[in-house]
């Protein structure tokens, strides 16, 4: 056991911060914190993929991971600019609120 | 050695997971994202990942969640209000689902993966910026460019949904 | 376990270093803007104002530390702490000498050498922003979240030409290691110009050295703590030691940033001149302070100095002993002039800062972000660009 | 040697007139309308000249374009002797009325339109000469038809214009339809649509397999070249198609497009060769159709017209060489024709303009003095389409006939007394326009160099053009016919009879007509009224189909069958909808609460059905 972790525990550590992303998803209402709920699963998938790369010798996971960062850091400009719209034409960052195109 | 540095980084993340669903406070939730960031940086080294830890920090923590403090701090994003106003299905269902996916997806990681495999730290060190960056540059050269199109996009995007005049 | 004892030995030597020059530094500025503004500078407590910093010390220490009203506790103290352990943090990377050997036990004159070092220093920069934007933020207080805000955007602007500026000698060297980076600059061109890399790289170093301005807030960047408009910026509401904590943690990056620039382009702890030269500069320096000193002692033109000079000349005297003395240990010459050099250098960039603030007005914010985006990032970008095409071009 | 040079030079004016020409000065338009041109005619010069003798077809492959299991479709550009010649005919007529446009559409409205489709024509003209295969060839072939189309209803306020336009679209669809088959029956039996290829394998094919499939083959292909030709029986677009600016006429209807039907028959005169029954209906009809169209060009009244029919006739007279085996004969007709139609059409369109659109001859008269350039022009084109020695019609013609008569003896007198007639209407045009008293009230004047400039150069080839051995040029690829002097003599004999009963009837004795006229008043009638074959047309095949149209099609299937399944559609997903939509709360949270409910799913069926190792 001094030796090292099994490598499953690292996925489950994924998964375990996964679940609380999706939690993060559907339990809050403020946009930002919905937002940074998929932030936080983006990071649980990139933890699977650094994992495997360790497991099967290869650097390509932490390639994808890269790219996963990469896309988060475009999805955030973009994202950011849209609630900091939203915020200024409703006033408000819940996202209940936010339902005029709602049926 | 590497199981207690796992232990407690793995912990860290862990609360500051919690910590980000339960705070009610958006800067409370941000810093501790940031502390899962940082937490998993410490566990990509263990991983083999130099480059990508430090990426993790400088990218997501350094850029992304500044913004995100940012935006916040800009709109004085205050505590939201306790009534929870989830939908019916996702009230009830939701935690069952999530509690029943956590241990399926456990289980079949446990029972998936050969046992014997556990993770040494410096066993592996492929994920050196060298490594990253030969890879990146050769194999991977097409996404590689396609992503700089993407940010660029999303920067003239960005600059357009922010303007004064929309 | 030697490893963990020498690391808390090193630990403990370089902390305290390091916290003692941190305070002096604070001593340095003051004389130096004084006499920029022909004043004296700090005179009181002891020789020449030489105790002020401890008295501030105990002053800040001793000072009631003032909660405002409705904010978060947990942000408002944690951002203190932020600011000066992460400032701290970085030096830990940084080398400032060669690989010794005490007796039995070689070691590098660093805490620890990482393979991505400079990585290390852009993580930990990068995430310093939060100190600033936490505690402008938490303070609850309109002129501590201005200061925030601006100082959050100010520092994200300028860490892309930072980031730019130390990747183009980065792409010169081909490792990320630090110490690598300085053994790439041994040696001399045509003799007797040292393979600095300030020399291929003017444009990068001087991108470097304005950006590092306004990494660290200072003039005229300083616009987080413009006085005149903001009162003192992110850190109006802290008294004590969280003001002190944040006034550390500016005088730590400072002492980083300068150190990385050393490291970077002015070739570390190497010596500008070839070997038999270099070795004297430090003996001839300190033998020529101290004559000074001593002679001035002796024809005092302040009551005082009838007793401080003399007291300066003989410790510069004996520095210059040291050094003479070292020219029969190798290793002790060895461990001497490379923090010779080194801190001399540091030194010199600091004395750089305290010039420009003497001598420059501050920028206004449209004024500080265009000319981050507009002027600095594309002469970065230009300078990355003709870099990588020469060292394309000579690697066929 | 950059052959996609040459049709994209054409396709490079198309876009900058078609794109920007709207905002652009006329002289721009003109320098890239024109510029585009005569640079591909250039280059046709530098290829031509570069390739030499051209001993074996020249092929150069641009790009793939359709690869689905055995059918490849490659973009391929060929050059042998044949397309030599079209390309030299293509472009050098096409510059030259390019240029004589510049004075004819000076006064238009959408000058930069009228430019633009032309080159768009250019292009697709060439890409049918150029084409290596016959898919590229339609590609080409249907290209043109648009363009013919587009610039029929140039004026596209006028009614009749876009009648004709559509009209000539129709009835082409009819032709390219019998292409159509053609292609599918030739991939079917040859397994490719490469000219090479199916040559190859039609030569080596037994006569006794391939005789019902190639005579198939070949009439489709027939009819597709009726189609673009105007021969018997789809000829009936084309004295309409008149309606569009006289450039075109000259241009599309009488130079170049509708000359693409000779061009795919003579290109595929390996299948023909074995098709003997396709090539006797090949002669018969080109017979027919000079014959026919040359009766009704002597009553017409319209300058255009005229033209119009006698085009008709002479294309005739192609397919008649191409239908007694002198291929060579029918391409040396076809580009002598070019010559001297294009003049004929370019002449008229000057005496129109200068009359200011005046086009029925009776209102003319007496313009020689008028307009002595475009007169003495049209002069030599008139004594070369009728055959008169050593004119370019009299090689080309005579060329034809003499193979005709080895053919068939009557064909060959049928042929000669077309001759006859043909030379009769055109100079009964020349003389009622610019001899006697001018009988309208326009004031009449010559045309600007720009439109006499090419005018004179055409005199020059329809004088000339006849000693350009094209049959001797293309004997490698056709082989040349026997001559017979005193045939040739004989049908020239006959075109100057023709011309002095012209000179007698409407010069001498201007009377003549009328009491002859009405003396056959029946037979004068039929041939006024173009044996009323628009009439029956319309009566056999466009009402009965219109009828069709509404009752079955319309209100049968089209509001009952296609309506009644689109709204039973619509209904059924509504009602289903319905359902569904009970699950869109609109809330995104319930939905991400589905998809972490999906995801258990998933999870649980991995976990039983192998997850396990």
């Amino acid at each position: 056991m001094s030796g090292g972790v099994p490598m499953s525990w690292y996925l489950i550590l994924s998964a375990i911060l996964f679940g609380l992303g999706v939690a993060g998803f559907i339990y809050r209402r403020n946009i930002i914190t919905v937002f940074m709920s998929i932030e936080l699963m983006l990071n649980a998938v990139n933890l699977t993929f650094i994992t495997f790369s360790y497991s099967l010798k290869q650097v390509d996971g932490h390639i994808f991971s890269f790219f996963v960062m990469v896309v988060a850091a475009a999805e955030a400009a973009v994202g950011l600019a849209i609630i900091l719209t939203v915020f200024k034409n409703r006033e408000t960052l819940m996202i209940d609120e936010v339902s005029s195109m709602k049926y | 050695m590497t199981a207690l540095i796992f232990f407690i980084f793995a912990g860290i993340a862990v609360f500051c997971g919690i910590s980000l669903v339960a705070q009610t406070h958006p800067i409370a939730s941000a810093l501790s994202l940031i502390g899962v960031m940082g937490s998993l940086a410490i566990l990509y080294l263990q991983l083999g990942g130099e480059f990508i830890a430090a990426a993790q920090v400088i990218v997501y923590a350094g850029a992304i969640m500044v913004l995100f403090v940012f935006v916040i701090m800009l709109l004085n994003a205050g505590a939201e209000g306790t009534s929870l106003n989830v939908s019916q299905f996702a009230k009830y269902a939701g935690i069952v689902l999530l509690a029943a996916f956590l241990g399926l997806i456990s289980f079949i990681i446990q029972a998936t993966l050969p046992k014997t495999e556990s993770v040494v730290f410096g066993a592996w060190d492929g994920g050196t910026a060298a490594d990253v960056g030969r890879k990146l540059f050769t194999s991977y050269l097409l996404p590689f460019e396609v992503t700089s199109v993407l940010i660029l996009i999303a920067l003239v995007g960005a600059v357009v949904l922010a303007r004064k005049e929309i | 376990m030697n490893f963990l004892i020498l690391s808390l030995i090193k630990a403990a030597i370089v902390a305290g270093v390091l916290l003692t020059t941190l305070a002096y530094l604070q001593w340095i500025e003051r004389k130096v803007i004084g006499h920029i503004q022909l004043r004296v500078g700090p005179y009181r407590v002891g020789p020449h104002g030489l105790l002020q910093p401890l008295a501030d010390v105990v002053k800040l220490i001793t000072k009631e530390g003032i909660m405002p009203a409705n904010v978060n506790r947990l942000f408002y103290l944690l951002a203190p702490f932020l600011a000066v352990s992460l400032a701290l943090i970085s030096i830990s990377v940084l080398p400032f000498g060669p690989q010794i050997t005490i007796g039995q036990v070689t070691t590098y004159m660093q805490l620890t050498d990482l393979s991505i070092g400079v990585l290390f220093v852009l993580a930990v920069s990068s995430v310093g922003v939060y100190a600033v934007a936490l505690g402008g933020w938490a303070s609850n207080n309109k002129y501590s979240l201005l200061g925030g805000l601006r100082s959050s955007a100010q520092m994200i602007s300028y860490e892309l030409p930072l980031a730019l500026a130390v990747a183009a000698p980065l792409l010169l060297v081909n490792t990320l290691s630090f110490r690598e980076i300085v053994e790439y600059q041994n040696g001399f061109w045509l003799g007797f110009i040292p393979r600095w890399n300030i020399f291929p790289q003017v444009l990068g170093f001087s991108v470097f050295l304005i950006a590092a301005f306004a990494e660290t807030n200072r003039v005229p960047f300083d616009l987080p703590e413009a006085e005149n408009e903001l009162v003192a910026g992110f850190h109006t509401e802290y008294s004590s030691m969280s003001f002190a904590a944040f006034f550390m943690a500016e005088y730590a990056n400072m002492v980083t940033v300068t150190a990385v620039a050393t490291l970077l382009f002015l070739g570390g702890w190497k010596a500008p001149f070839p070997e038999p030269f270099s070795s004297f500069i430090p003996i001839a320096i300190f033998g020529f302070a101290g004559i000074i000193a001593v002679f001035h002692g002796m024809h005092p033109a302040r009551r005082k100095d009838k007793y401080t000079l003399p007291a300066a000349g003989v410790v510069f005297l004996g520095l210059a002993a040291i050094f003479a003395g070292s020219l029969f240990v190798p290793m002790a010459q060895t461990i001497l002039m490379a923090l010779f050099w080194f801190c001399g250098k540091v030194l010199f960039l600091l004395f750089v800062f305290i010039w420009v603030r003497g001598t420059l007005p501050r920028f206004r914010y449209d004024q500080l972000m265009r000319f981050a985006w507009v002027v600095l990032f594309p002469l970065a970008m230009v300078n990355l660009l003709i870099t990588a095409l020469v060292v394309a071009l000579e690697s066929k | 040697m950059n052959l996609w040079l040459i049709p994209i030079l054409p396709f490079t004016g198309f876009l900058i007139n078609g794109l920007f020409g709207r905002r652009m000065p006329k002289s721009l338009i003109n320098v890239f309308a024109i510029g585009s041109v005569a640079l591909a005619f250039i280059w046709v010069v530098k290829t031509l000249l570069g390739l030499g003798e051209l001993e074996t077809k020249y092929v150069e492959h641009v790009f793939t374009w359709i690869q689905s299991g055995p059918l490849q479709i490659n973009v391929d550009f060929a050059v042998d002797r044949l397309t030599a010649v079209m390309l030299m005919v293509v472009t050098g007529v096409g510059t030259l009325i390019h240029i004589y446009a510049i004075g004819y559409m000076e006064h238009e409205d959408g000058y930069y339109r009228f430019f633009a489709y032309l080159n768009l024509f250019m292009f697709f003209m060439l890409i049918l000469v150029l084409a290596q295969n016959y898919l590229l060839l339609f590609v080409g072939w249907e290209g043109v038809g648009l363009c013919s189309y587009l610039l029929i209803g140039y004026y596209f306020t006028e009614q009749y214009a876009t009648n004709a336009g559509n009209k000539a679209f129709i009835v082409n669809r009819i032709g390219d339809f019998g292409f159509s088959l053609a292609m599918f029956l030739i991939f079917r039996q040859f397994g490719s649509l490469d000219f090479t290829k199916v040559f190859d394998s039609a030569k080596t094919m037994p006569t006794e397999a391939t005789v019902g499939i190639l005579t198939t083959i070949c009439l489709l292909l027939l009819l597709g070249a009726t189609g673009k030709s105007a021969q018997i029986p789809l000829y009936v677009w084309l004295p309409d198609a008149m309606a569009g600016p006289t450039p075109v006429s000259a241009l599309i209807h009488a130079a170049t497009m509708v000359t693409a039907g000779v061009y795919m028959t003579a290109r595929s005169a390996a299948l023909f060769t074995h098709a003997p029954i396709a090539m006797d209906t090949v002669a018969v009809i080109g017979l027919a159709t000079a014959f026919f169209a040359a009766t009704i060009g002597l009553a017409q009244t319209d300058i255009k017209k005229v033209f119009a029919y006698s085009t008709v006739s002479q294309l005739g007279y192609m397919f008649l060489g191409a239908g007694v085996g002198a291929f060579s004969a029918g391409i040396f007709h076809l580009m002598t024709h070019a010559f001297f139609k294009a003049l004929l059409f370019l002449g008229a369109g000057a005496v129109i303009h200068g009359l200011h659109g005046e086009q029925d001859l009776r209102q003319m008269g007496g313009l020689f003095k008028h307009m002595r350039i475009t007169a003495l022009t049209l002069l030599c084109a008139s004594f070369a389409i009728a055959g008169f020695p050593f004119t370019s019609g009299f090689f080309s013609k005579d060329a034809i006939l003499v193979a005709a008569y080895e053919r068939a003896p009557w064909m060959y007198w049928l042929g000669v007394l077309t001759a006859g007639m043909t030379a009769f209407y055109v100079f009964r045009a020349w003389f009622l326009a610019f001899t006697g008293k001018y009988r309208g009230h326009a004031h009449p004047h010559e045309s600007p160099l720009v439109m006499t400039g090419p005018l004179m150069i055409l005199a020059l080839l329809s004088l000339g053009g006849g000693f350009i051995n094209i049959p001797h040029w293309l004997e490698p690829m056709f082989p040349e016919k026997a001559e017979n002097e005193m045939l040739a003599w004989l049908s020239a004999g006959v075109g100057i009879v023709g011309i002095a009963i012209a000179y007698l009837f409407y010069v001498v004795k201007p009377s003549l007509p009328e009491s002859i006229a009405n003396a056959f008043s029946g037979l004068y009638k039929l041939i006024y009224n173009k044996y009323f074959i628009d009439e029956v047309y319309d009566a056999t095949v466009i009402t009965p189909l219109l009828a069709t149209s509404r009752t079955v099609l319309w209100k049968g299937v089209d509001a009952g069958v296609i309506d009644g399944t689109v709204n039973g559609v619509g209904k059924r997903s509504r009602g289903v909808g319905g359902i569904l939509r009970l699950l869109q709360s609109g809330n995104i949270r319930s939905y991400a609460a589905w998809v972490v409910l999906g995801s258990v799913i998933v999870l649980l069926a991995i976990g039983f059905a192998g997850g396990r190792q």
